[in-house]
């Protein structure tokens, strides 16, 4: 298990690759990769992402814990950054390592929702206009972690 | 006891991180004593339903017991990932 | 789009690093790689892959396009090997991209379940003792595209 | 009519692609008129449930027609991925 909270960007590629190199007891390896959006009719300047230093490492590892005591999972690997991100960037990512395709996806899908949710980070979009928005969480993202 | 704040719930009372003396009892009574302080926090704590908070870095409920608890903290539902 | 059907080894750190890359309009980025598995139990000394040429792209397309038009995804990628394989190498991956992370996990999702039962490729495995035997496809495998 | 076989369909007939004669009406005609011909075919055909087929590249049912067809595929189900 790794687990990264940084301000710095990361390159997911490299990291996919380097995750549980050369293993030849693993059969399937799923990445969710997490980017700053920006739409062409709502376009945003930034990507703030505040958390709780100290309580996040805490809350991740406890989760990527849960996900690897319930699925048979070779290893995981969650990165988080927080600061200020450019449009396009990389906000996070989330890998899982497994001997069955089915274990790798559900893991992956279920670290996404209990970080989503349960990972003390806060975003705020930086408008053009010099306007800043407080993303709101949403009801499904709670309703989601009743999947599991 | 140091109370700590973030994302809009920071924002609203002002400060990121504070040293509060209280005999409070749960932390809901924290939130009434704060809330009858200052119109900052009343304004930060109108909607409960929109606040966490968490005790010693784990999540807990309104009516947890603050005895032993040496960080609060307050936030908005998170919005990770 | 894009569909690669070849014999030579894929870098799929490299691969997902390219894969959409530099989009702000891409929220989610999702990936699966399938390795050549070898249990220490029942080690194999290869993988190899066997398919028919011409309908192997024709069939991915087809399902990759499906994919396209049931989600809305910014971009799909599918890699898939033939030839002899070795334990611990990739034998394929999928990336989709999408705004938002459900789109992106269930049209990988779906493009696996698809591509194991419905595109034509083989495995046959081979083992130290010099015996080789195809694997055999799973009730699982056919029951999966019902999920869609 | 060129027929192509693969995996152990292939193994077992003995090669992967052949010319066929034939005046067969669906797939069925086709694999009875195989089977009839050689054991090769009949111990590749002897269980359908365990064999699919393509007609020009497409994944096709036992009772479709061969009419206009050009190449007929016969492969165990398929296990990529």
């Amino acid at each position: 298990m790794r687990v990264v909270v940084q301000p710095e960007p990361f390159d997911a590629g490299a990291e996919a690759s380097a995750f549980a190199a050369g293993r030849s007891d693993i059969g399937a390896v799923v990445t969710f990769t997490g980017v700053v959006r920006s739409l062409e009719d709502d376009p945003i300047m930034a990507m703030e992402i505040e958390h709780y230093p100290g309580m996040t490492e805490r809350a991740i590892t406890g989760i990527v814990q849960t996900a690897m005591d319930r699925w048979d999972l070779a290893d995981a690997l969650v990165i988080h950054r927080f600061g200020r991100l450019e449009p396009g960037a990389p906000i996070m990512m989330v890998a899982t390592a497994a001997a069955h395709r089915a274990a790798a996806f559900e893991a992956a899908d279920f670290l996404m929702d209990y970080l989503k949710s349960r990972a003390p980070f806060w975003k705020k979009e930086h408008r053009a206009d010099g306007g800043a928005t407080w993303v709101a969480a949403k009801d499904d993202d709670e309703a989601a972690l009743d999947r599991w | 006891m140091d109370v700590v704040y973030f994302a809009w719930v920071r924002e609203r009372i002002g400060v990121p991180r504070e040293s509060v003396e209280t005999q409070a009892a749960t932390v809901a009574d924290l939130v009434a004593e704060l809330s009858a302080r200052d119109a900052r926090y009343a304004a930060a704590f109108a909607d409960l339903t929109a606040v966490r908070v968490a005790l010693d870095q784990d999540l807990a409920d309104f009516d947890a017991s603050l005895a032993g608890v040496r960080e609060v903290a307050f936030f908005p539902p998170m919005t990770g990932g």
